[in-house]
């Protein structure tokens, strides 16, 4: 591991907010230094209309955009560039097989399997989709730890299942589904698996070939990248019989007024200036996790996640939802404080410099089956550290005192 | 309660122990209000006779703002009229927004106790709630 | 008008490539330094997921988001910021009116007319929109200064013309159309107009209340803004009949297993976490535009751009396309070459250090239709400078020879 | 023809006085190509009798580079073997990606001067459509 890479001295927020306690790691991560410069350099030493240039400078705009591509395919590795299209975010990835392969696919009367802890993004495009086409939208239940087994995903589907939702990673639960198992299943019975992994890929190393996944949707500002890029990854297979989703330039081929032919893999699913300089921060990035090394990213986040979640269960009137095992929750806790709405807790924390996130989470459905109104959510990452538990610890003892209750 | 109290303690009272949290029989009139970004949500009821908010109270679930603001706006207006009510929520959102004057403020009694608001901008939809709920029924009443 | 903004030193890229003369400015702009710095801002000082969080640097990032929005409402002179919906590009706004829009207001028999030079950006979307509901697709033509006329607009309109769409200045042309004049004759027939503004926003005063305009695309990229931001701009009223176009966070209200509400304006259209970097970055591209201030910009530019034509107009084998004044072109000049191919016009200019482009420019049915396989194009912005025009001709003047021929 | 011709005097020529760019009555086999992005296309054609091919021509448009490589290509070619065609293919291409040999480009004689190609990556989809072409003709024909 590259050592000079972990802590918060890499990342500038850290440096203007020193008291900062940041745990919301799960709704953005922070940026490094070395993110912010690529973006940077893009702009000063690069910036052209990626894929027309027919000079220096869009040469190297263009390198730059399909270097990160190269990147982001090793990264999850992908077969081929050609399965790698860039996105706004994990929200547009799914949107797109929904309009793209769903429209295409979906008939009335089929059936897509949605696990019921998913958030509203790879929820709600099938939610639309299905209501559209006819077809009807069934939910997988987990238990109270979070937990989906075979049995009940083998029960739940049928011959007319076309797709199966699921998250890699529950961003309530942290709990890490077995995909490899799961696509199996599906692709047994015929059925597509689609996995959000905007909660994973920050976190755990991800292998589309090993599992098996026919879409694979990731957000950027998840893993330390900007905002506004994300990526959509498909098989080849699947995207080359899809039809476009955006249209107008750079995804062409040929135009007339009556009629169009579409661009080669991934350009047929990027429609005009692409974000190059987007693509440019998620490739350091890519690049700044790989010096570290899943591993060590992993031995700390896990270190960290147990340190807060064994101190968490001795204070009096928290609840935590989800498994009881910290080695299940890869950095997320999401818990309830008995009487004090989750509100309540975040305003406490903030107040104490502390960043938890409380609400719904996106995910209502969820907070719907599992009989709780909200909750607050702490999310780590790496350059958290124990300092930063300590400081959540301390606070949380305190919350129900200030807000009026005797203990 | 202690010293320490978050939102100070008129806001922790209200919250913890409300006055006006329950249902309302033979409630003239009936409101619901919600916030979609949080999720908290109020049912309010008044009783308007003669003029005048005889009585009032709501029920619901939200944060301990949504809560006290609902509860202390309540005391406040049982026994006002709707013009008054009106009034004291035209001031309540000046103070919200940091622009009331101390006397205002002083008008609105308890209420007051919710100025710190105004600096925690994430909060001001949950201190508005209730306000905006009654207005949505006064204006349906009248 | 704030001089210090005026000229190269403000723009990294000219630092770090003393010689570059960047001619391609339709494609996309560079970007000054107060730009970069602002994207580099939100990341160091205001990064959090915007919209949700419920502490302090939440709050910051939803006020830099919001603040952007303000922004831009003020610089479109729209009447509320419900009417500014962040999008990607240019590409993704128009593909939004399309398929939200279009799906619920498009029937079999309707038609649409599309300008004949529109940029595929705003010609597919329609293109695939006529085809699936079985409506009919057709071009309002121009003369060959790229002019369309009141009277073919009003003989081109018919009962059943639901949609109008054209640019406010053409990528090839440069030519300003009349887009109030054409608002009001579309709206007398009972047709929306949807106006492209990714090549006017940089260069002329918007001003979408005045213009009477439904909907309208600009892209950041293309006005001194980091890619990855666009705006599209609708109508309040038609915004709030329409249903949204991507699902999932960020755009509901209430969310159950079977159902979704959905958030107010602008949020019902920003699925997922935005792009608060990008947006940052684009109010801060506004701002420098007014530290300059449109007047003194667009003479700049049209200096320069009379300059340029003059000297053009005078090299032999030389073929300028579009109107015969330089006031009529905006910066923009497409030309060709007798016996030249454009790609290797741009090439050669590539060879003295000047950016141009060459190809279709994603016009193809414009290149068709005016009987031009190609052309090359070259594009100025306000930071140009007469030496950059001098060395463009004097390359220009170089190229016949160039490639072999003996005049 | 001056010195300072940009892509060098052997492409211009080509390019100016194509020998090779006409229809071509009785050709056996026919093929086109086109490269999407920039608009360039060629119609190649061939006449392979007796396991040579005996003559060849291309039509089309597109730029210097597109059309002296598909001219210099049928110069390399007519009179040779299919399979020699091919092997001129494969070392163009190592050529153009920069990892030919001295000896390999000497085989490709004039085709040698489309070298500098290497060196501009924007083109080399242009220097490779009759290549390309070629190579779906010789495939379709065997
Ligand atoms: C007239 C016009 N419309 C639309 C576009 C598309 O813009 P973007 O690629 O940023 O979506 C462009 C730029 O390429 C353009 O010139
Ligand atoms: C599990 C999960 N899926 C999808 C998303 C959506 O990501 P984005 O908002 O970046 O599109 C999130 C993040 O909010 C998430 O936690």
């Amino acid at each position: 591991m590259n050592d000079a890479l972990l802590g918060k001295h890499n990342f500038p927020v850290f440096e203007n907010y020193k008291q900062l306690v940041y745990l919301d790691n799960c709704a953005t991560q922070q940026k490094p230094q070395r993110v912010i410069e690529a973006v940077n350099r893009f702009y000063a030493e690069q910036n052209a209309n990626p894929l027309r240039g027919l000079y220096e400078l869009g040469v190297q705009a263009t390198q730059a955009y399909e270097g990160a591509r190269e990147s982001v395919r090793k990264f999850l590795n992908a077969a081929s560039t050609k399965e790698i299209i860039f996105t706004r975010n994990a929200t547009e990835s799914l949107n797109l097989v929904a309009y793209s392969w769903g429209q295409a696919n979906i008939t009335c009367g089929d059936e897509i399997l949605v696990c019921i802890s998913e958030h509203h993004s790879n929820l709600l495009p099938w939610q639309i989709l299905a209501k559209q086409k006819g077809a009807s939208l069934r939910f997988l239940e987990c238990d109270k730890s979070g937990k989906y087994t075979v049995q009940a995903l083998e029960n739940a589907l049928t011959p007319r299942t076309k797709l199966f939702a699921i998250a890699q990673i529950s961003n309530i639960f942290g709990r890490l589904n077995p995909i490899k198992e799961f696509a199996d299943i599906a692709h047994k019975n015929g059925t597509l698996i689609v996995c959000d992994a905007a909660q994973s890929a920050a976190h755990i190393p991800i292998d589309v070939q090993a599992l098996g996944v026919d879409f694979l949707a990731l957000s950027g500002h998840k893993m330390l990248a900007p905002m506004g890029i994300g990526v959509l990854y498909a098989r080849q297979e699947l995207l080359e019989k899809m039809p476009p989703f955006l249209t107008g330039g750079e995804m062409i081929e040929y135009v007339t007024c009556e009629d169009a032919t579409f661009a080669e893999l991934p350009h047929k699913f990027e429609a005009g200036t692409v974000n190059a300089g987007g693509a440019a921060g998620l490739g350091a990035a890519i690049n700044y996790i790989d010096g570290l090394g899943f591993e060590n990213i992993q031995k700390r986040e896990d270190e960290l996640t147990a340190l807060a979640f064994d101190e968490m269960k001795k204070v009096p009137h928290v609840d935590i939802i989800g498994a009881d095992d910290a080695a299940d929750h890869h950095g997320i806790i999401t818990f309830t404080i008995e009487g004090v709405h989750p509100h309540d807790i975040a305003a406490v924390f903030d107040a104490d410099g502390i960043a938890i996130r409380a609400g719904h989470h996106c995910a209502q459905p969820l907070h719907e089956f599992l009989g709780v109104p909200a909750s607050a959510r702490m999310s780590l990452a790496f350059y958290n550290d124990e300092q930063d538990i300590q400081r959540f610890i301390a606070t949380l003892k305190t919350i129900r005192r200030r807000m009026g209750y005797d203990s | 309660m202690t010293a320490d109290s978050f939102y100070g303690e008129v806001l922790a009272d209200h919250n913890l122990h409300p006055i006006h949290k329950h249902e309302l029989e033979g409630a003239t009139h009936c409101c619901k209000g919600l916030n979609p970004t949080c999720g908290d949500n109020i049912e309010l009821n008044l009783d308007i006779r003669e003029g005048i908010i005889a009585n009032g109270s709501f029920t619901g679930i939200g944060c301990a703002v949504s809560q006290a603001s609902a509860d202390i706006m309540l005391e406040l207006i049982i026994g006002k009229t709707p013009d008054e009510a009106k009034h004291f929520a035209l001031i309540f959102r000046k103070m919200i927004a940091g622009e009331a004057s101390d006397d205002e403020i002083d008008e609105l009694e308890e209420a007051g106790a919710l100025q710190s608001i105004s600096k925690m901008p994430a909060r001001v939809k949950c201190a508005l709630l209730s306000w905006n709920t009654m207005d949505k029924l006064l204006e349906q009443a009248t």
